[in-house]
């Protein structure tokens, strides 16, 4: 692990040393070393509680770092967290969805404002599978696979340099499972980073390059799967 | 430029499919100037301070499209997203700034109306630019100061007393511009047309202080919660 | 070892000291006014307050100024802010009661919508909505940020609502009692006795700002060594983990 | 003198709440630091 930290260099997308993110008093993170190379595909596991929500939401500049120190893509995420966003697609626990505006006008706006067009748009949802119907229902009467799939969408338009998906099988059928794990694969493919977190009971899929296992807060395993 | 506009668009659609403004916040200010004649009593006073319950209202009903326009970005944490989308968190600022703007303007005249109406003021010659100035300056200067403070609150627990006690004071100056300006505007004898400018005045340079204040300190503000 | 230093313990003998030198003086040796009568006792510690209130007003925005633009000593610049923002509320608020007091003899009413009393009081409530939003946020580094930029704003505020107050009373006077403003004369030892005043709720002011202060500075430490502690218990159930599996 | 009651009550009052203040500050330094070693105190 520590020769990983080290022979990263500067084309590492995330690189943490010691890092300890505290939440209200809790170490939610207790000291983590990782590197991630650019273009990398990696899936974070761990139980409930060990600390990969955290990990995420540090890495796209959402949570304060307590201490060590974190570079995410080449900017400090100490001091300039607000750089850290702009490079950063995150899907976390939450949405993100106007619930008021239909699955397609919350992909539109996201759209409008990374300056996609609407053909971008009209190709992610057909890609995540939102149909002409779901996509002209209000966000807000969704059903949670379909929200998930519309901020999946959201998350492709906007072409991220790296991408921190919490939990994005969470609440899909097995067919949408394998699209998504292709479309995850397309995006390093096309030069983007892609760290997804998995619970610990959920089998993996397709085989993952690289698996990283949390416990409590710290790196426990991290395997990398030599491809067949 | 866009982006302010997307932004506001996207409010403004919202708005109209849930009709919050119309349905809850129109009925409330109205209310509230109904309980006000009630309270006072007495025709020439309710007269004299017609201009003043026209814009205590106004305050009051900022105070809940405000609420109102940051629970639609933290509902399901889209602000967080929102924040990396753009180039610039000022865009954001100006963008909720424009859409609160749009809904309190439309609030104002519906008030303005209402006072002619209820409390029997009425605007002739002149004081009708002048209202209008008010109108527009005075709202301006609502939505700017609103949305900086709802920032503020936005995410935390308790928003719903700690956003009156921040902004409130802060729209102190405000308040008693837009009071007087309007007095003037409604034929007052306790003050002129052209002091009315004076006050107009004040309130331009008002909205101008809280945007730029508000486009340097968003940033700062918006910054992630955990 | 508590908050407490030889440089505060000296404050504060030197504070007691002179405290109580101007209440024997304002009670005892002083003379009534010509204009005030005996109410200008009350001035002795009204005037004091007010001015080491908005001194301290004064240093919140100055602290937190710093607090925002320098690297280092963030936390630092920012608890002086709170701390000194907490003692200004109080002694404002007693100017307020003061005032009140001195105005219900001299003038017959407690209150008056004058530019200066106006304005000292949405001094007052803006600072109290600023302690407000310090409490609300538990991490220092947060808190630090949020409030300071409050503080700032509220600098920015204040003299918006004194010149808006002045105007709206320059426009409306109705000449009525302020004619009684109370032109203080003051002799020798009353002047003093209001200069030892100000020595007095200074000295008492700095006394309870580095108090203050170091206080937050512990209860931000006891975070940190609570951490600490935290740190390796998570560490050591992890380590626990791996072997189990 | 004249007004006593209202001289009094402003002194008392406002030396009162300082004293007050400085109490509390005090009793709740002693609680704290009781809890933090010494070498991390900046003032020490």
């Amino acid at each position: 692990m520590a020769s990983d930290t080290a022979k990263a260099g500067s084309d590492a997308a995330i690189l943490l040393s010691g890092v300890v993110v505290a939440l209200g008093g809790f170490p939610a993170l207790a000291g983590v070393d990782l590197a991630v190379r650019s273009g990398e595909l990696v899936a974070l596991r761990g139980a409930n509680g060990t600390g990969k929500s955290t990990l995420l939401r540090l890495c796209a500049g959402l949570t304060p770092l307590t201490r060590g120190s974190a570079r995410v893509l080449g900017v400090d995420v100490a001091t300039q967290r607000d750089t850290v966003r702009s490079l950063v697609g995150l899907l976390g626990h939450d949405n993100g969805l106007y619930s008021d505006l239909t699955a397609r006008e919350n992909v539109q706006f996201v759209a409008h404002l990374v300056g996609a067009g609407t053909s971008d748009v009209d190709a992610a949802l057909d890609r995540l599978g939102v149909d002409a119907r779901v996509a002209a229902t209000r966000a807000g009467a969704l059903s949670a696979g379909q929200r998930r799939r519309t901020a999946l969408a959201s998350l492709v338009v906007r072409r991220a340099q790296l991408w921190l998906l919490d939990e994005p099988h969470a609440g899909l059928d097995s067919a949408a499972r394998s699209e998504l794990d292709g479309i995850l694969r397309e995006a390093t493919r096309s030069g983007a980073t892609v760290v997804y977190t998995t619970h610990e009971s959920d089998a993996l899929g397709a085989t993952v390059p690289r698996t990283i296992t949390l416990t409590s807060g710290v790196v426990a395993r991290d395997v990398m799967e030599h491809s067949r | 430029m866009n982006t302010v506009l997307a932004i506001a668009r996207k409010d403004l659609t919202i708005e109209w499919r849930t009709r919050t403004l119309l349905a809850r916040v129109v009925p409330f200010a109205l209310l509230v100037l109904v309980l006000f004649a009630v309270a006072l009593d007495s025709e020439p006073l309710i007269l004299r301070a017609a201009a003043g319950l026209v814009w205590l209202a106004m305050l009051f009903a900022t105070m809940l499209l405000v609420q109102r326009s940051f629970d639609l970005e933290t509902a399901d944490s889209a602000l967080d997203a929102l924040l990396g989308f753009v180039s610039s968190s000022s865009k954001v600022f100006f963008g909720k700034a424009l859409s609160l703007f749009v809904q309190l303007f439309s609030l104002a005249v519906v008030l303005v109306c209402a006072a002619v109406v209820l409390y029997g003021a009425r605007v002739e010659g002149g004081g009708v630019v002048l209202l209008v100035t008010v109108l527009l300056t005075a709202t301006v200067g609502l939505a700017l100061v609103g949305t900086l403070y709802g920032v503020v609150v936005a995410n935390m627990n308790g928003r719903d007393s700690l956003l009156p006690l921040l902004a409130l004071p802060v729209l102190a100056p405000l308040l008693i511009g837009a009071t007087r300006a309007t007095e003037a505007a409604f034929g007052s004898d306790t003050i002129d047309v052209s002091n009315g400018w004076a006050w107009a005045a004040l309130l331009a340079v008002y909205a101008v202080v809280f945007g730029s204040a508000g486009a340097a300190a968003f940033a700062p503000l918006a910054q992630g919660d955990s | 070892m508590t908050t407490g230093t030889a440089a505060t313990r000296v404050l504060g003998v030197l504070a007691i000291i002179t405290t109580a030198w101007v209440v024997v003086s304002a009670f005892f040796l002083t003379p009534a006014d010509v204009v005030q009568g005996d109410s200008v006792r009350i001035m002795y510690a009204h005037v004091p307050t007010a001015w080491i209130a908005y001194l301290a007003f004064v240093t919140t925005a100055v602290a937190s100024g710093f607090s925002l633009v320098r690297k280092h000593r963030t936390l630092g610049f920012d608890r002086v802010a709170g701390a000194s923002a907490e003692v200004g509320v109080l002694f404002m608020a007693m100017t307020l009661i003061t005032g009140s007091l001195w105005g219900r003899i001299t003038w017959g009413t407690f209150w008056q919508w004058d530019p200066r009393l106006t304005t000292t009081l949405f001094l007052f409530v803006t600072y109290v909505g600023y302690l407000a939003i310090r409490r609300v946020d538990v991490d220092p580094v947060r808190r630090a940020r949020r409030s300071s930029v409050i503080a700032l704003l509220a600098v920015l505020e204040i003299p918006l609502v004194h010149f808006s107050v002045v105007l709206w009373r320059s426009l409306h006077q109705e000449a009525s009692v302020l004619n009684t403003d109370g032109d203080v004369r003051l002799d020798g030892l009353m002047l003093f006795t209001l200069f030892s005043g100000v020595v007095a709720f200074t000295l008492m002011f700095v006394w309870l700002v580095m108090h203050r202060q170091r206080l937050t500075a512990l209860s931000d430490l006891e975070r940190v060594v609570g951490l600490d502690a935290a740190i390796s218990a998570r560490r050591a159930e992890g380590v626990s983990g791996i072997h189990a599996t | 003198m004249k007004d006593l009651g209202f001289i009094l009550a402003s002194w008392v009052m406002t030396l009162g709440s300082i004293g007050v203040l400085a109490l509390v500050t005090l009793r709740r330094a002693r609680e704290l630091s009781s809890r933090v070693p010494d070498e991390h105190k900046p003032w020490v």
